[in-house]
């Protein structure tokens, strides 16, 4: 169903980044401010919030929202492994689409360095049944069939990696900001992790938190009469169905082709489709992904990514640029966050406000994440 | 001295190590998939109804990967590299398991079969055992070679 | 706003216990089966789910989806602490309501006793700055302030704890089914937790899930036109608002005030009021509590709690019986799945099919839970 | 031998064990609201903005209880009962923390005074000290007692 009469008021984000010393409810504290700021309002203007994160913890959201203030809001707790922010924020955007909110938030956090550091010791990587296989294992699986069915080189998953770090760069809220142009060369010959998948084609463990506020379209106009209206207009949200293959036992994030029927959901609510999007963010925690992930949310046939990417179509000045803000790789991934940030980059976009990344005349862009367990959401947003 | 497996339910410990394992699945009552672990209601057409069966042990590689640094983004790793993949049962199900070998030994297609590790040994004396998948050297690597 | 067009379709739960051989996954799968077969259908016909859990973990909740099926709906993690099933429930009942399903799932479940036993060893109570007050202690201080104000006598709590526990005994769904009467005094000798609240005025620690399934109004006369068609008509969720004497650390559920403001939103946005109620289900996980809420939610002035218990009017066969089914005292507080066992109960008195312990003639109840960190939320139903 | 607090910024350790240790709060610079602990948007003007400031030492106690079983409904249990209240700052915080003493030692409205309890040794010698309040012997312990 098409998501009616919501427009984002304001967005903000704590970089990426790893904050030792910073507690992840003081993260939520910061971007909730910018988030705020930027919508011109204080939380008690704000209805409803949803509060996103994947560290296993219960209670802490709300406790991070005490930070902005107690004004008595609902706060709910949203959790969809890595699709946690696209997710709350979907949670948002309905909370003001069906009229009960006016006003709705959307904020996350959380804090990977933490969760690599409290992790069960017992953790070796083959000592408990249901764990042996590591997302980067899980991921270099797919890159392995993928390279076997198409004959996609490791190369091409080096060019992608180093299409999103250099996209990084252009972008003051990455993670990651080489200070050189990456190569190929760079990203091969970085630390293999999982055959073929090496450390630069993977996003880093941080921590971080940002925010969106979402309000009916008629308070935006109200309120913010000069800026350039972003509305959400599809967030379709799938788990796992059954096909023959699938596997049950260890961490998996579903069968690629998840992203196929999500994304479908998606354009057909929003009447749309992949020739009007002017610009993609999609789940890149490793670079393979991404290739996948042309294919599968139609932005060419089963079998071209290799050839969209060759043609520089998914780079910045491209033709349907994707991870212009560096993506999972670069400007990083801390969990529930993320698809906050993504609604941040397009959101910045699509105001024509991207600076240096600014993918011209952008009017409608696509963000797509997958979660273990699994989950896959597709957004669409679009502006006049 | 006797072996036990690491977690309960999910595959068999013949009392011959010589004797191969097996994986403890379900069949749909009614339209027959067959499913790994073991499942009550069917996911394929929701019958509410599975019985036991045994599954494997041998299969085919359907992609592997070979991890070499186990605790990616953990900074205590003390495990050495390993291989694990996802291998076709005949009878159906796709399973996600460690593998027995290095990262020269695998073959997209080959025939695998199902053994068991001792990763431990517990308070009880017992040998406690995780399942795995190694190259089945008497069956032929190649793809589309017939099951046996 | 109140909650237009959505009805209940189905109910089911797992009696909560200790389970210490089944997993959560499993009990949600039994809870959901019940459901399923109480609405008539399969998994296939739903369109979105919502699963509760409080246990610190991620991802759980779609790993007990997929033992009911794999259909590829779409599945969210819902926590709000003590407040997680009627959550999920609230957000069951939006997603209908708003159109975006025409049937959807909250499901929750959660294993105390494994939380319990995996605390962590340093919690001794006293050795952490923000956890020195257990909820025992924590409601034991509203038990000795309201000594201290109303007079209110540890015989008081005693004889709600005694009601519940009795009321618990008519209920086969009841974790607590006590073989006689249980009296004030035996309540009173029971083990001192916190002065004044002893072990029998405390909900136990135990296992379970719980499931409600809502639909569209149209949808469930449709399929069910022999049956009374329960509605859920508002769900109030409020966090804290600051007051002064607001406490910030250390485990909270909020000023019991919060109680009085999300009543009265609820009942505002469904045009009731505490008159209009039958039945009432509250956050009993410790005795004193009930006698707050009486006041609280409106069903007599502030300090006649004692008196309205007195009288009998909130036993069964009085005026507004609270916690029929046993409340968390008898009937069990995994955490997660309590809100939906409230549903059930609920919803079993509407259709008038609660047996030995029938409200006769209900036609409305109010379900309220507390949780930690804080939030409230007072979600009423009603049938024709 | 010096001692450090168990978590920094909630509470001073003053150098002279005899000196009463401080809550570190906060105070809003628009309204004027002190808060416990310390925050940066106030709370009841949600200005961005609060100032640090030391709070108490001294306190009305607004609720107590006596916790006889610490970990009530985990088993293992090996700690002793202690007591637990609500102290009203001067202020206006209201703080939750620890109490000294035994269950007939309290009264609602009793004047409280915070100290330190040495809870362990740390690996550098240190005293670990966490904040609780005890009964103030010398101030009345009578309701509506005019505050020090
Ligand atoms: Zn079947
Ligand atoms: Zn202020």
């Amino acid at each position: 169903m098409r998501i009616e009469g919501a427009a984002v008021a304001g967005i903000g984000m704590v970089r990426f980044d790893r904050y030792p010393d910073r507690s992840g409810a003081h993260l939520a504290r910061d971007a909730g401010l910018l988030a705020l700021r930027d919508a011109g309002i204080t939380l008690a203007e704000v209805d409803e919030a949803f509060v996103g994160y994947i560290q296993p913890a219960a209670m802490i959201g709300i406790k991070a929202m005490k930070e902005l203030g107690l004004t008595g809001l609902p706060v709910t707790h949203i959790e969809n492994a890595s699709a946690t922010g696209l997710v709350a924020f979907r949670e948002a955007a309905w909370a003001v689409a069906s009229g009960r909110a006016e006003v709705a938030m959307a904020i996350a956090f959380d804090k990977m360095t933490d969760m690599a550091r409290n992790a069960p010791s017992r953790g070796t990587g083959r000592d408990q049944l249901d764990s042996t296989i590591l997302p980067a294992a899980y991921f270099a699986l797919w890159a392995q069939r993928r390279m076997h069915d198409h004959g996609t080189r490791p190369e091409h998953f080096a060019a992608i990696a180093a299409k999103n770090w250099n996209h990084g760069a252009l972008n003051p809220l990455s993670h990651r900001r080489p200070d050189h142009t990456v190569t190929v060369e760079e990203v091969l010959a970085s630390q293999l992790v999982a055959e073929p998948l090496t450390a630069m084609m993977a996003c880093p463990a941080d921590d971080g938190a940002a925010c969106a506020i979402v309000a009916s379209t008629d308070w935006v106009r109200r309120h913010q009469p000069d800026r350039r209206v972003v509305r959400p207009v599809a967030s379709a949200l799938q788990s796992e169905a059954y096909s023959p293959g699938h596997t049950f036992l260890g961490p998996v994030v579903g069968p690629a082709t998840m992203t196929r029927t999500t994304a479908l959901q998606a354009y057909e609510e929003a009447g749309l489709g992949p020739d009007d999007m002017d610009l993609a963010l999609c789940h890149d925690a490793f670079a393979n992904e991404e290739l996948e992930y042309y294919e599968l949310l139609g932005f060419c046939g089963e079998g071209e990514g290799e050839r969209l990417l060759d043609a520089g179509d998914t780079a910045l000045g491209g033709r349907i640029p994707f991870n212009t803000d560096g993506g999972l790789i670069a400007r990083g991934h801390p969990g529930g966050p993320t698809g906050l940030a993504m609604v941040h980059e397009v959101v910045t976009q699509l105001r024509g406000e991207a600076g240096d990344r600014q993918v011209h005349g952008a009017r409608r862009g696509l963000a797509h994440l997958v979660g273990g367990g699994s989950v896959c959401t597709v957004n669409l947003f679009e502006t006049d | 001295m006797a072996r036990v497996a690491i977690e309960e339910g999910y595959f068999t410990v013949p009392d011959d190590p010589a004797e191969a394992p097996r994986l403890l699945g379900s069949r749909c009552g009614a339209c027959g998939e067959h499913f790994f672990p073991r499942r009550q209601v069917c996911a394929r057409c929701l019958h509410d109804g599975c019985d036991d069966v045994e599954l494997g042990p041998t299969g085919r590689l359907w992609t592997w990967t070979y991890v070499h640094v186990p605790l990616f983004a953990k900074k205590n790793a003390k495990v050495s590299a390993y291989g694990v993949g996802q291998v076709d049962l005949p009878e159906g199900p796709r399973v996600q398991a460690l593998l027995v070998g290095g990262p020269d030994d695998f073959e997209i297609g080959m025939e695998m079969v199902l053994d068991l590790e001792t990763l431990r040994t517990d308070d009880d004396g017992n040998d406690v055992v995780i399942m795995r998948f190694s190259p089945h050297r008497a069956a032929g690597a190649h793809e589309g070679g017939e099951r046996p």
